[in-house]
Formats: C-alpha cells, sequence, structure tokens
C-alpha cells in the first residue's frame, strides 16, 4: 500500500465525514463565518454552526454532541446555499442531531421528543398526525404551553383543519418491513 | 400534461384549502394529479433528525410507487419536496447509500431506480411547464389593485436548483404578476418561517414568525402569499399568539397561490378553500377586489 | 483470476505539460507508489491514438493509463476533449472486445497534482490487478482473429472519427 | 546503415543507484538490445566528464543515436542534446529516459525499479533506432509589435518597446486608452492621484513618434505565425474625422442629448451622446454613440454637426478594417468587475446605498460625479456609517474559487478615504486580510490607527428588513464576528461591495485567434507559471497584466515591462528558430476529408481547394499530434512523435510482458 495514503485516526472528524454524504467537504472550511452569519436561529446559539465545525476539527466531541445548536437549526438551507466552500452544513447539523440523539447528549430540548412522538404516529399509521402530534407531545412535555394553544387549536378545529383520527396508510405493514430493515441495516 | 400526484399529509386537513385550490386550479389548466395510492409520510425534518436510511426509506417508498408510465411527481409542500428531491440525489450521487435504500425497499417488495423520477413542486409545474401565456389566458377576474407579498420560504428554493434564485426567487412573482396583483417586492421572502420551532421553542419561533410579518407590513402588503403548507400554518395559525406575545396588530391573511390563482381564474373561493384560514381573508378582497367573494 | 501476487503491466500515455511533470513532481517529492505504470511521453492527450492503447494492450500490458492536463487547462487549447471523446469511444470497443473497460482510464493530472496522480496509480494497479491478467494475445491467436479485430477496430475508429473542433 | 546506439545509464550520486541496480541495467541493455554497441554507467552523466564520454563515444563509435537513462528530459534534455550536437550528431536522435523522478524516487524495491529500468531503457532504444534528423526553423523577425489593451500593462509595454526604437501599434477597445486606472481616485499603498501619474505616460504614448494609436478599435483576425503575424484590427465609426478634429470639445458641450455613463463613470455620472469619456482622453478625438444619439435615433439635430469649426463631424464614416504586419503581440486585455447583482443578499442594484467598488471610485475621484464628496445616492447626505465588504464574488465556490489579490488594499484605501472625508465610523468585514507586497501591511497598521473597524466574518446579507429601533431606515450588514462567535447586525447608512476581478467576457474568444488558451477561471495561461510568466504556449504571443490573472498596478506595470523586453530580445536577435516537433501531411494520399481542419485549435491546417488536400502551415503548428491520431487515412506524419516510433515504444516498454517478444529478443 502506497505510503501517502492517510491512515484513519478515528478522529471525531473522520465520524462525521463518513456519516454525511459530501461531508468530506467539511475538511475546506475557512472558518468565515457565513453560515453563522446567514442563520435565523444564530443569535440563539450557543455556538455557531461556524464553531461547531472548528470545535470538530478541535476533536471536541463530547462538547459538540451537548451543543444547542442542532436543536435551534430550522433546515433553512441558508448555511449551505450560501458557503463559499460548498459544505452541506445543514446535513451535518443533521448528523450530529442524530449522533446527539442515538447516544443521550443533548441537554434542555425537547427537539428529540417531538421528532420520536411524530416519527412514532409515522411508523404506526404511515401519516402524521397534527393532533395527536400536539396533544400527545404536549400533554408529554408541557401542558401549560398546551393551555395557551387551546383557542388557537378550537379555531383549527372549527374550520375543519384538524383531525381527531390519525388516516392508517392501506399497506402499513409494508412499511413497517421497509422501516425495521432500514433500523436493522443503521444498526450496523 | 400528466403528474403523479403526493398531497403529503398536512393536505389531509390542515392544509386542506392548499389542496382543494390545487385540484381545481389544475383541472383548469389542463394539470392532471394522479394521487400516489396509498402514500405514506415523508417524515418531514424529524425522520432525518433520527436515522437518515429509514428517512429515505420512508419517503423513497412513495417514490417507488409512482407508477412506470409517470417519470415526474408533484409536491405542494416544500418539506415533502424537498425530501423526495434530497433522497432520490442522494440515492443519485452516492450509489452504496442507493442500494442500502433499495433493500429497505425490498423487504417491502418494493424498488426504486435513482433518478427515474422527477420531483417538481407545484408552482415551479405551473410556471415552467403551464407558462405565463396559458396562464394569463384563463383569468377572468384579474386581482388588480391587490398588493401581494409572495413568500417562498425556504425548502423549496434550497438547497436543490428548481431554476430560481435561491436568495431571491422570483417565480411566485410574475406569476401573481400575471394575475394582473400588484406585487410587493420585499426582502425576506425567502426567509424562514421557524419551521417545528413553534412545538420546541416558541419565543425563539415567534421572532421568525414576527420578522415576515412585520418586514411585510413595512412594505405595505395586503396579505402574504405562500407555497407551504407548514409556512402558512405558522403565519396565520400563530398570528394572534404573536401579536399577544410581542404586544403588534398584525392582521395579514396569509392565503396560497394556488387559491389567488383560483380567484383570478374565477372559480368558486368556497371550492378553493376560502375562510380555513384564522387570520380571515375576507375584508381586504372585499375591498381591494370588490364584493367579488360575497 | 484476482491474484494477490499478480503484478500487473500498465503502460501510461501521459501529456508532456502536465500529466508527466506531475510523475515528475510525485518523483521530487518523494510519493511511493506502484512501479507497475511505465510512462511513455506524448506532447498531448490528444496524440494518444487508440490504437496506440489497443496495441499496448495487445503487446502484453494488462492496463493503460492515459493522462493529460485538466479540461480547461490544455496547453493546445482543448486537445484533451478529443481525447476525452475518444476515450468514450475506445471503452466501448473493448467492450464490445470482451476487455474490461476499466483496464483503460483517463486521467487530469496537473503539474502540481504529483499527489493525486499517484493515488490515480494506486487505484489503477488495484482495480487491474483484481481483474487479474489479460491474457488477450494468447486468446487473439488461439482462434486466429488478432488481425481480423485489429482491422475491425481501426476500421470502427474511422467510422466514429469526430469532426469538428 | 546498421544501427550504433549507445546507452548511458546515470547514478546520479545515489539518486537512482540507490534504488535501481544501474549497473546491472548498464550490462543487460548491452547484451539484450539489438544494435547497442557501448553500454555505459556513470555517476553524473550530466556533469561535463559525463557529457564528454559521449561525444567521445559519438564520434569514436560513430554512434547513429544516443539513449540517456538518467533524470527527467525537463531538466536535462537539452544539455544531452547539446552534447550531440557538438559531436555532430543530430540532437534529435538522442533520447533521454526518466529513471529518477519516474523510478527510482518513487519505488523503494530495487528489483522491481531495476526491472521498470530495463523496459523504460530498452523503450527509448528501439525508438531512437526510429528517430529522424530533425532541424530547426529560422525565420525574420519583423521589426513591429501589436499591444492589444491600452491599460497600464499595455501602456509599459507600448512605452518600452517604442522608446527603444521599435515601431508598436496599440489596439484599444474604448475611445480612449488609459484603462481602469484611468478611472480611480487614489491609488494604494501610497495614495498617490491616479490620474497624476498615468496620464504623463498616456500622452507620451499619444504623442510618441513610434506609436501608432488605434483607439475605439477591436482585433479581428490574426493569422501567420512568430516573426510575422498578420492581424486585421477594426477601427469602429467614430463619425468623427481623425484628421480634422482639433479636440476643442464644443461639440461636446453643445450636444443636447445626455446619457447615463455606464462605462467611464460606472454609471455614477453622465456624458453627451458624443463624448470623449474623460478630460484626459488620449486621443482627445470624441465618439458618437449612434444607440443614444438624435440624429442616428430620430434624424434630428446635427447639432455637433453644425457647431464643429473644422468640419469633423461624418455622420456616414463606416467600420474599417485595417491590416497590419508584426512580429510579435502582447495581449494585455485586462479585466471586468465582477457583477455584484448575481449575490442577491447583498442587494446591489435593489438597495440605493449599496456601492460597487467601481462605483465608489468614481464616488471618491475628484474629477467624478459628485467632485469627490463622499454621499449618499441623494446626492447631498453623508453617510455616518459605512460598511465595506471584501471578497464579493471572489473567494466563493459558488462565483470565483480565486482570490483577486487586490480587493483588501483598495478597502483599506477606501476605508482611509471616507475616514479622511467624512466622520463616519467604518467597518470592513473580511474572511482574511491580506496584504503580502511592499508597504502594503504597514498600509494596514496606519488603517488600524485610523479606527477603521475590522470585523472577521464573510458577510451573509445586507438588507433593509429592520428588526430592531435603531435599525429602521438604515443597510443592516449581518454577519458571524467569528472572533467572538456571534452573529452581529451593524446599522450603516452605506455599504460598499469589493466585487472581484475576472476575465473579460470575451477573453476566451481573443485568445483564442492568436491561439492561447484560458486556465479554468479564463485568466490567459502562460508559459511556466513561475519560470516564463509572461510568454504563453504560442510563441511571438505575450501577456501582460491583469489578463494572466488578478494583480495590482506595480505587479501588471512589471508584467508589461517585462513581456516588452521579451519581444525586444526577439527583435534585436531578429531571427527565430521554430521547433521542428509538427505535423506533415502527404498530400498525394490525403483524401481531402477534412476531417483534421477543424481540429486544429491554431488553424495550422490549410485546404487547398484546387488539389483537394489539407495541407499543414508549419510555423503555425504547435506539434500537440490530435490531427496525426484522427487522421482517418494515416497520412499526416507527426514528426518525432510519428506511429512507427511510438509503437516502438510500445514494443519495447513491454519487452518482459509479451513472452514472444522475450523469444525474438533471446534469439537476437
Amino acid at each position: 500500500m502506497a505510503a501517502h495514503i492517510a491512515e484513519k485516526k478515528g478522529t471525531f472528524l473522520e465520524e462525521v465525514i463518513e456519516a454525511t454524504p459530501g461531508g468530506e467537504r467539511l475538511v475546506h472550511c475557512l472558518q468565515c463565518g457565513s453560515c453563522g452569519g446567514s442563520c435565523p436561529s444564530g443569535a440563539d446559539m450557543q455556538y455557531t454552526p461556524r464553531t461547531l465545525i472548528a470545535m470538530i476539527n478541535a476533536n471536541d466531541r463530547d462538547a459538540v454532541l451537548a451543543a444547542n445548536t442542532m436543536w435551534a437549526c430550522v433546515s433553512c438551507y441558508f448555511c449551505t446555499s450560501r458557503c463559499p466552500q460548498d459544505i452541506p452544513i445543514t446535513d451535518i447539523i443533521y448528523t450530529l442531531k442524530r449522533l446527539s440523539i442515538a447516544e443521550k447528549r443533548y441537554r434542555d430540548t425537547d427537539a428529540p421528543a417531538l421528532a420520536k412522538t411524530f416519527t412514532d404516529f409515522v411508523d404506526r399509521y404511515g401519516r402524521s398526525f397534527e393532533f395527536g402530534l400536539a396533544t400527545g407531545y404536549h400533554l408529554l412535555k408541557r401542558p401549560i404551553s398546551m393551555m395557551k394553544m387551546g383557542p388557537m387549536g378550537l379555531q383549527m378545529f372549527t374550520r375543519g383543519r384538524m383531525a381527531l383520527r390519525p388516516t392508517k396508510i392501506r399497506q402499513i405493514e409494508q412499511l413497517q418491513a421497509i422501516i425495521n430493515k432500514a433500523k436493522e441495516l443503521s444498526a450496523k | 400534461m400528466k403528474y403523479a400526484y403526493y398531497p403529503g399529509c398536512s393536505l389531509e386537513r390542515n392544509a386542506a384549502a392548499y389542496d382543494h385550490s390545487v385540484r381545481e386550479v389544475s383541472d383548469l389548466l389542463g394539470i392532471k394529479l394522479q394521487e400516489i395510492d396509498d402514500w405514506n409520510c415523508c417524515g418531514a425534518t424529524e425522520y432525518f433528525s433520527q436515522n437518515e436510511l429509514a428517512a429515505c426509506a420512508v419517503i423513497a417508498r412513495n417514490l417507488a410507487l409512482v407508477e412506470p408510465q409517470t417519470d415526474q411527481i408533484v409536491a405542494p409542500c416544500a418539506a415533502c419536496y424537498l425530501n423526495l428531491a434530497k433522497t432520490d440525489k442522494l440515492m443519485v450521487d452516492h450509489p452504496e447509500f442507493g442500494k442500502e435504500v433499495n433493500q429497505c425497499l425490498a423487504a417491502g417488495g418494493l424498488k426504486y431506480e435513482p433518478g427515474r423520477v422527477t420531483v417538481r413542486h407545484m408552482l415551479d409545474v405551473i410556471v415552467d411547464d403551464i407558462g405565463e401565456t396559458a396562464v394569463r389566458d384563463k383569468v377572468v377576474r384579474p386581482l388588480a389593485g391587490l398588493r401581494v407579498a409572495p413568500y417562498y420560504g425556504c425548502q423549496v428554493v434550497r438547497p436543490i436548483d428548481n431554476n430560481d434564485n435561491p436568495e431571491y426567487p422570483m417565480k411566485m412573482d410574475h406569476l401573481l404578476n400575471w394575475l394582473g396583483a400588484e406585487v410587493v417586492d420585499y426582502p425576506v421572502k425567502a426567509h424562514c418561517c421557524g419551521g417545528h420551532l413553534t412545538q420546541i421553542s416558541e419565543p425563539q419561533a415567534f421572532e421568525l414568525i414576527r420578522r415576515l410579518l412585520q418586514n411585510a407590513q413595512d412594505y405595505n402588503a395586503d396579505m402574504i402569499i405562500c407555497m407551504c403548507p407548514m409556512c402558512q400554518l405558522n403565519l396565520d395559525g400563530y398570528q394572534s399568539r404573536v401579536n399577544g406575545f410581542f404586544g403588534t396588530e398584525f392582521k395579514l391573511p396569509i392565503m396560497y397561490f394556488t387559491q389567488m390563482l383560483g380567484i383570478a381564474f374565477g372559480i368558486d373561493p368556497q371550492k378553493l378553500g376560502f375562510g380555513k384560514e384564522l387570520v380571515t381573508a375576507m375584508p381586504v378582497l372585499e375591498a381591494k377586489l370588490g364584493g367579488l367573494l360575497v | 483470476m484476482s491474484n494477490e501476487n499478480f503484478d500487473p503491466i500498465i503502460v501510461g500515455f501521459f501529456c508532456n505539460w502536465c500529466s508527466y511533470r506531475a510523475a515528475d513532481l510525485a518523483g521530487s517529492a518523494r510519493i511511493k507508489y506502484p512501479s507497475n505504470v511505465r510512462i511513455i511521453r506524448v506532447m498531448c492527450s490528444g496524440r494518444v491514438d487508440p490504437t496506440f492503447v489497443l496495441k499496448a494492450l495487445a503487446d502484453g500490458a494488462d492496463g493503460v493509463m492515459i493522462a493529460g492536463c485538466h479540461p480547461g487547462e490544455c496547453h493546445y487549447i482543448n486537445q484533451n476533449y478529443k481525447a476525452m471523446r475518444r476515450y468514450e469511444m475506445l471503452k466501448h470497443t473493448l467492450s464490445a472486445m470482451g476487455v474490461e473497460p476499466e483496464r483503460v482510464r483517463l486521467v487530469w493530472a496537473s503539474a502540481a497534482e504529483g499527489q493525486q496522480l499517484a493515488e490515480a496509480i494506486d487505484e489503477l494497479v488495484g482495480d487491474v490487478r483484481r481483474l487479474g491478467p489479460l491474457h488477450w494475445l494468447q486468446n487473439w491467436d488461439e482462434n486466429g482473429q488478432r488481425q481480423k479485430a485489429l482491422d475491425d477496430i481501426v476500421k470502427e475508429h474511422e467510422e466514429a472519427m469526430e469532426v469538428s473542433a | 546503415m546498421a544501427d550504433k546506439i549507445g546507452i548511458y545509464v546515470c547514478h546520479c550520486g545515489s539518486n537512482i543507484a540507490g534504488t535501481i541496480d544501474v549497473e546491472e541495467v548498464a550490462r543487460w541493455a548491452g547484451k539484450n538490445i539489438e544494435g547497442v554497441v557501448v553500454s555505459r554507467d556513470y555517476k553524473f552523466m550530466c556533469s561535463s566528464l559525463g557529457q564528454q564520454m559521449i561525444e567521445d563515444d559519438i564520434k569514436n563509435e560513430g554512434l547513429t543515436g544516443v539513449v540517456v537513462g538518467a533524470c527527467s528530459p525537463h531538466l536535462h534534455e537539452k544539455t544531452f542534446r547539446n552534447a550531440c550536437k557538438r559531436a555532430g550528431l543530430n540532437p534529435f536522435l538522442c533520447q533521454m529516459t526518466n529513471l529518477r523522478e519516474h523510478v527510482s524516487w518513487v519505488n523503494s524495491d530495487k528489483a522491481a525499479g531495476t526491472k521498470k529500468a530495463k523496459a523504460l531503457i530498452f523503450a527509448a532504444a528501439e525508438r531512437v533506432k526510429r528517430q529522424k534528423p530533425l532541424e530547426p526553423m529560422e525565420v525574420e523577425v519583423n521589426p513591429a509589435t501589436l499591444v492589444v489593451g491600452g491599460g497600464i500593462a499595455g501602456l509599459q509595454a507600448t512605452l518600452e518597446l517604442a522608446d527603444a526604437g521599435y515601431p508598436v501599434y496599440l489596439v484599444e477597445r474604448e475611445p480612449s486608452i488609459g484603462g481602469h486606472m484611468a478611472q480611480f481616485d487614489k491609488t494604494f499603498p501610497t495614495l498617490d492621484c491616479s490620474a497624476c501619474i498615468l496620464t504623463p505616460k498616456m500622452s507620451e504614448v499619444g504623442q510618441h513618434e513610434n506609436v501608432t494609436l488605434l483607439t475605439y478599435s477591436e482585433l479581428e483576425e490574426v493569422s501567420g505565425s512568430v516573426g510575422n503575424f498578420k492581424v486585421k484590427i477594426r477601427k469602429k465609426a467614430r463619425y468623427v474625422d481623425e484628421d480634422k478634429c482639433t479636440g476643442c470639445g464644443i461639440c461636446i458641450e453643445k450636444c443636447p442629448r445626455k446619457v447615463i455613463d455606464n462605462a467611464f463613470e460606472a454609471g455614477m455620472g453622465y456624458r453627451k451622446a458624443i463624448y470623449s469619456p474623460f478630460p484626459q482622453a488620449v486621443p482627445r478625438i470624441p465618439v458618437i454613440d449612434t444607440e443614444n444619439c438624435t440624429w442616428f435615433t430620430r434624424g434630428k439635430c446635427r447639432v455637433c454637426s453644425k457647431v464643429c469649426p473644422t468640419d469633423a463631424v461624418d455622420y456616414d464614416q463606416k467600420d474599417e478594417t485595417v491590416e497590419l504586419n508584426v512580429g510579435n503581440i502582447i495581449m494585455a486585455t485586462g479585466w471586468k468587475l465582477f457583477d455584484c447583482k448575481r449575490i442577491p443578499q447583498y442587494g446591489f442594484g435593489r438597495l440605493a446605498n449599496v456601492y460597487t467598488s467601481m462605483e465608489f471610485e468614481r464616488l471618491c475621484n475628484a474629477a467624478g460625479p459628485t467632485s469627490g464628496k463622499i454621499v449618499m445616492r441623494d446626492g447631498k447626505t453623508e453617510p455616518k456609517s459605512v460598511a465595506i465588504v471584501h471578497c464579493v464574488g471572489s473567494r466563493d465556490v459558488n462565483f470565483n474559487p480565486y482570490c483577486s489579490a487586490v480587493c483588501c488594499m483598495a478597502a483599506l484605501k477606501f476605508g482611509h478615504l471616507v475616514l479622511e472625508k467624512t466622520k463616519a465610523e467604518v467597518y470592513s468585514f473580511y474572511i482574511d486580510i491580506r496584504t503580502p507586497m511592499k508597504e502594503y501591511e504597514e498600509f494596514y497598521q496606519r488603517l488600524l490607527g485610523e479606527g477603521m473597524h475590522f470585523i472577521r466574518g464573510k458577510v451573509a446579507e445586507v438588507t433593509d428588513a429592520a428588526r430592531r429601533p435603531e435599525e429602521h431606515g438604515k443597510l443592516i450588514v449581518q454577519a458571524e464576528d467569528t472572533l467572538l462567535g456571534k452573529q452581529r447586525r451593524i446599522p450603516v447608512d452605506m455599504v460598499i461591495l469589493m466585487g472581484g476581478l475576472e476575465p473579460q467576457a470575451d477573453a476566451k474568444e481573443l485568445g483564442l485567434k492568436c491561439g492561447i488558451s484560458c486556465s479554468m477561471a479564463g485568466w490567459y495561461t502562460e508559459r511556466h507559471p513561475k519560470l516564463d510568466p509572461v510568454a504563453t504556449m504560442t510563441d511571438g504571443v505575450f501577456v501582460a497584466g491583469v489578463c494572466q490573472g488578478p494583480k495590482d498596478i506595480p505587479a501588471a506595470v512589471a508584467q508589461g515591462a517585462a513581456a516588452a523586453a521579451r519581444v525586444a530580445g526577439m527583435i534585436a536577435k531578429g531571427i527565430v528558430t521554430i521547433e521542428p516537433i509538427v505535423a506533415s501531411i502527404d498530400e498525394e494520399n490525403c483524401s481531402g476529408c477534412r476531417i483534421c481542419n477543424d481540429l486544429c485549435p491554431f488553424n495550422a491546417i490549410e485546404y487547398d481547394e484546387e488539389k483537394k488536400v489539407s495541407r499543414v502551415i508549419t510555423a503555425l503548428c504547435k506539434g500537440c499530434g490530435t490531427c496525426v491520431a484522427a487522421c482517418p487515412a494515416g497520412v499526416i506524419t507527426g514528426a518525432h512523435f510519428n506511429n512507427e516510433q511510438i509503437f516502438a515504444e510500445i514494443d519495447g516498454i513491454l519487452w518482459d510482458a509479451n513472452p514472444q517478444a522475450e523469444v525474438e529478443i533471446a534469439s537476437v
């Protein structure tokens, strides 16, 4: 084997690159901050996306996975579209979300719970269920905000915009077989 | 022109107005929509946060269900559009990953050949495929005098190239122009509505919503025209709560572009889902277009 | 046929300006790569007649690497595009003749890309090693088809020859 | 005549001998390769003793071919060819093969290296037997030179040659020479007034007895080759007789039609329909802009004609083609500014007080539309705060990946001018401040001292969407302050976008006319990036200034002078030798299919309509060999790279791959 091919060093950078399609562009980051400057949630982030990339480079895995950055992300893709180095930043944020959820590293955020409730509905019915999502997730996480939601929910309901029962797709077993296979493959 | 139609979960109920107006307008413009049989949820942003392969497999099931004689699928929801397009692109660009997705599909007896189906948004179909002349020809009730702010949101214009500028898209501007409306050129037309943050962090989400409503109001818009059910829900459904939170008095109706096409085409507003919006559009339509909708 | 001990011979046709110099740079930088590639210098990748490649394979090479300047950086303005077109054509011909087209590779290497060139060589040598030896010459001689096949190829290329820049 | 080949294997100290058994290679070659009469190895073949050894063998043994297995031919091919020449052997009968860069340095296994070295030596030997003696061609050099582009680089080149006593034709597309530099106010880092240092050069060129100025003219066609180019220049109709016009300017003064000046004033000011771009223009002869002139558009007016005291206005003038004979061409075609509208989030064209750098140059310029007052678009309000945005369209894979090299310094210059002329706060948003040349870093230091604010972060967007009361009525510049890790929104009155430098829109097309190529980014490709930066792959065509890549004024001037020096050298020598590695067509057997005609980017193949055959114009051919490979009849021969030679090389290089070949060799 040729000597010039870099050996795997087992760094966090490598881990993130491997887990993100197009992630190899990460090494080209200029630290220009156009992601952090563009982010609509930038002001609420403990670390800007740019800072996270610097931290990934510095192998600061624990701090990255505990950061609130990912949970403030709204997937608007401004960072990705504006990045002068063609780094798929939003997708990298998704990778970090997955790692953080898988290892339960997140702190002070309900986003993972929302995601879980949402996907549970998809797994069970094949469709999302807004009412169930609103009630299930809010009852679980924030009963007070549920009260505040009251009038809005009622309005939605009277205008026929909210169903009380979820729709179920016909071939739910087929979808579940697909999902189970995906979970099985990604567990490897 | 024939397309496979993927309405997405929101259009079943919350955004029924969008679904109804899409179907009405399509009929009139000769766009044949064939709803995908037994489609499933695209997983929104939530599935990608947990398991990329499962997220793509769930989405790819819909692509696999597109009938072989159809090679285009149209989605009116921005999140659905992006998820479908992104999954197809991932499978094309990363063949190994594509194989894994197909392994999952195989568990359900399905198969999808990456790149087979082109994913389109409803706006692109009307603007690019139908075009100016055909749209203008159908206008019987021009929207003259109505100041509309086209609101694109994020996920149709970014990151997948839909042949518009991701920073300053113009397609809906053109379309509303064809309808005779006065189009407001305001800077935040492709900024974020807050997405699912309304469920996670209200103060943060409300601030994003406020920015949009404020800017549209600063530019004297009569209403905001959107192209995604999530945007509509956040700007319309949460508008009164945003007002309560900031002490503002926004009263901006948030309508779907297909609803506007429908009234310009003279379709019965009832059929277009008018009245389902929480901030009612009736007064402004009455004032600007005069008695049309009574 | 795959064989760890199999030591393929690969002929390289490298353009004088970019890729030959990239190979020079790999040397100056002491980058190590397998010694299986033997380089023939041509002025431009556009000079590489498909029959050179076929001759090399017929004469016992197991693979061929054609290397030129990056598109847009050709020292002869755009002749490497012609190499690109011929390469596509050549791959079809090879498949038709039962030779794995992966044995022949077109790479772009600027004079600054010694490292990238070495990696490309590595990759090709690995791929050809996996494919195993190409016993084309012997195969042909066995069924007496060698000359006819060569003639056919030449004819096909004549027919498919490019017509404009 | 029987081949008598000499093989010379170099040790290069231990550079080659370390991983190749050179003695074995030499011994083996002497024994196994047909026609080899001497085969030697030597410590340093390129030393004078090594060369002497080869020369002696040529003379004593009567060698017909020489193979040197040493380093890259790019290093020592000339050395060994000269040695052969000295000994009376045609230099093209010497073949080098690269045992160092391509074998010993990239390989650590001695057995494998030795095997590969044998193959390369074998190939070279087989090849050299079939090589033909070649003689370089000699042509006389026409002492006249064509300079394309009258910016600072072209002016410098023109003056150098004209002062040396050689005739120069200077072609400029605009009505006046001067280029972008004429638009600038000050030049960094010395803050000299740009016009003060440029206009003397312009008038010198305008009055020089050796310079023929062709302004408002375009290069149409180039034929011929080094020493003897024929060029066609299209002189666009000025509608003003150059011989009669005295440049008094009364026509301009009286012209009733005012037009926004998008060229010289960058859209910031006005000119007339008959105009001279600026007061110090050279020549001072105006031109009529027919798209806006009332006479040309509506058939009325003729004021200019009526007021002209010398009757110089000529509405019937036509474009004219001038043919020139020159020996060399210097391309100094310059650049254009990045179109800032391509980044809509920066608001240029939508938000009134967002300026391009070129607009701001005109705004600062004492001769500009505001007489140098820095005011906003309303024409009167002085900004209280100014943001300068770096890297607009540069260092960005979405637009231009390269660094435009001059914007950082120009931004500092702008900062200085704003601070000097107004009370405004100045914010510079940068990714990296690049100040590598003489006195540049000192200038940066100076601006730090003057109180310019530096925020490290690429600007995300410029917007008028206010979020807070203090933002109302302002332009808000949003960026991450990367040194704080915080998003910042700075409300300002004026924003200057430092647009990058781009190749001229027609650079590629123009380059093709004289046979030079462009890099991926579109800059002209020099012959060697370090060691031959002003020559090109086409002999007799040189490049100078920004058309070769972004650079500042001192570098453009230096390159202009360098190109001129190269040309002067050729003229002084009077004769140029042309490499004999060219293609030739066997006209007897050419079928006249013309496939080769369109393949040649140098237009070196002509078609003889009478004989219905194609023919190579030797002086134009660069020897790439593409036509050779493409000829369906196989009647094109590439000298020194003909099919026979390359086939032999393939045979040789595969000596150990083909069992039959081995048998044949063994039987020799």
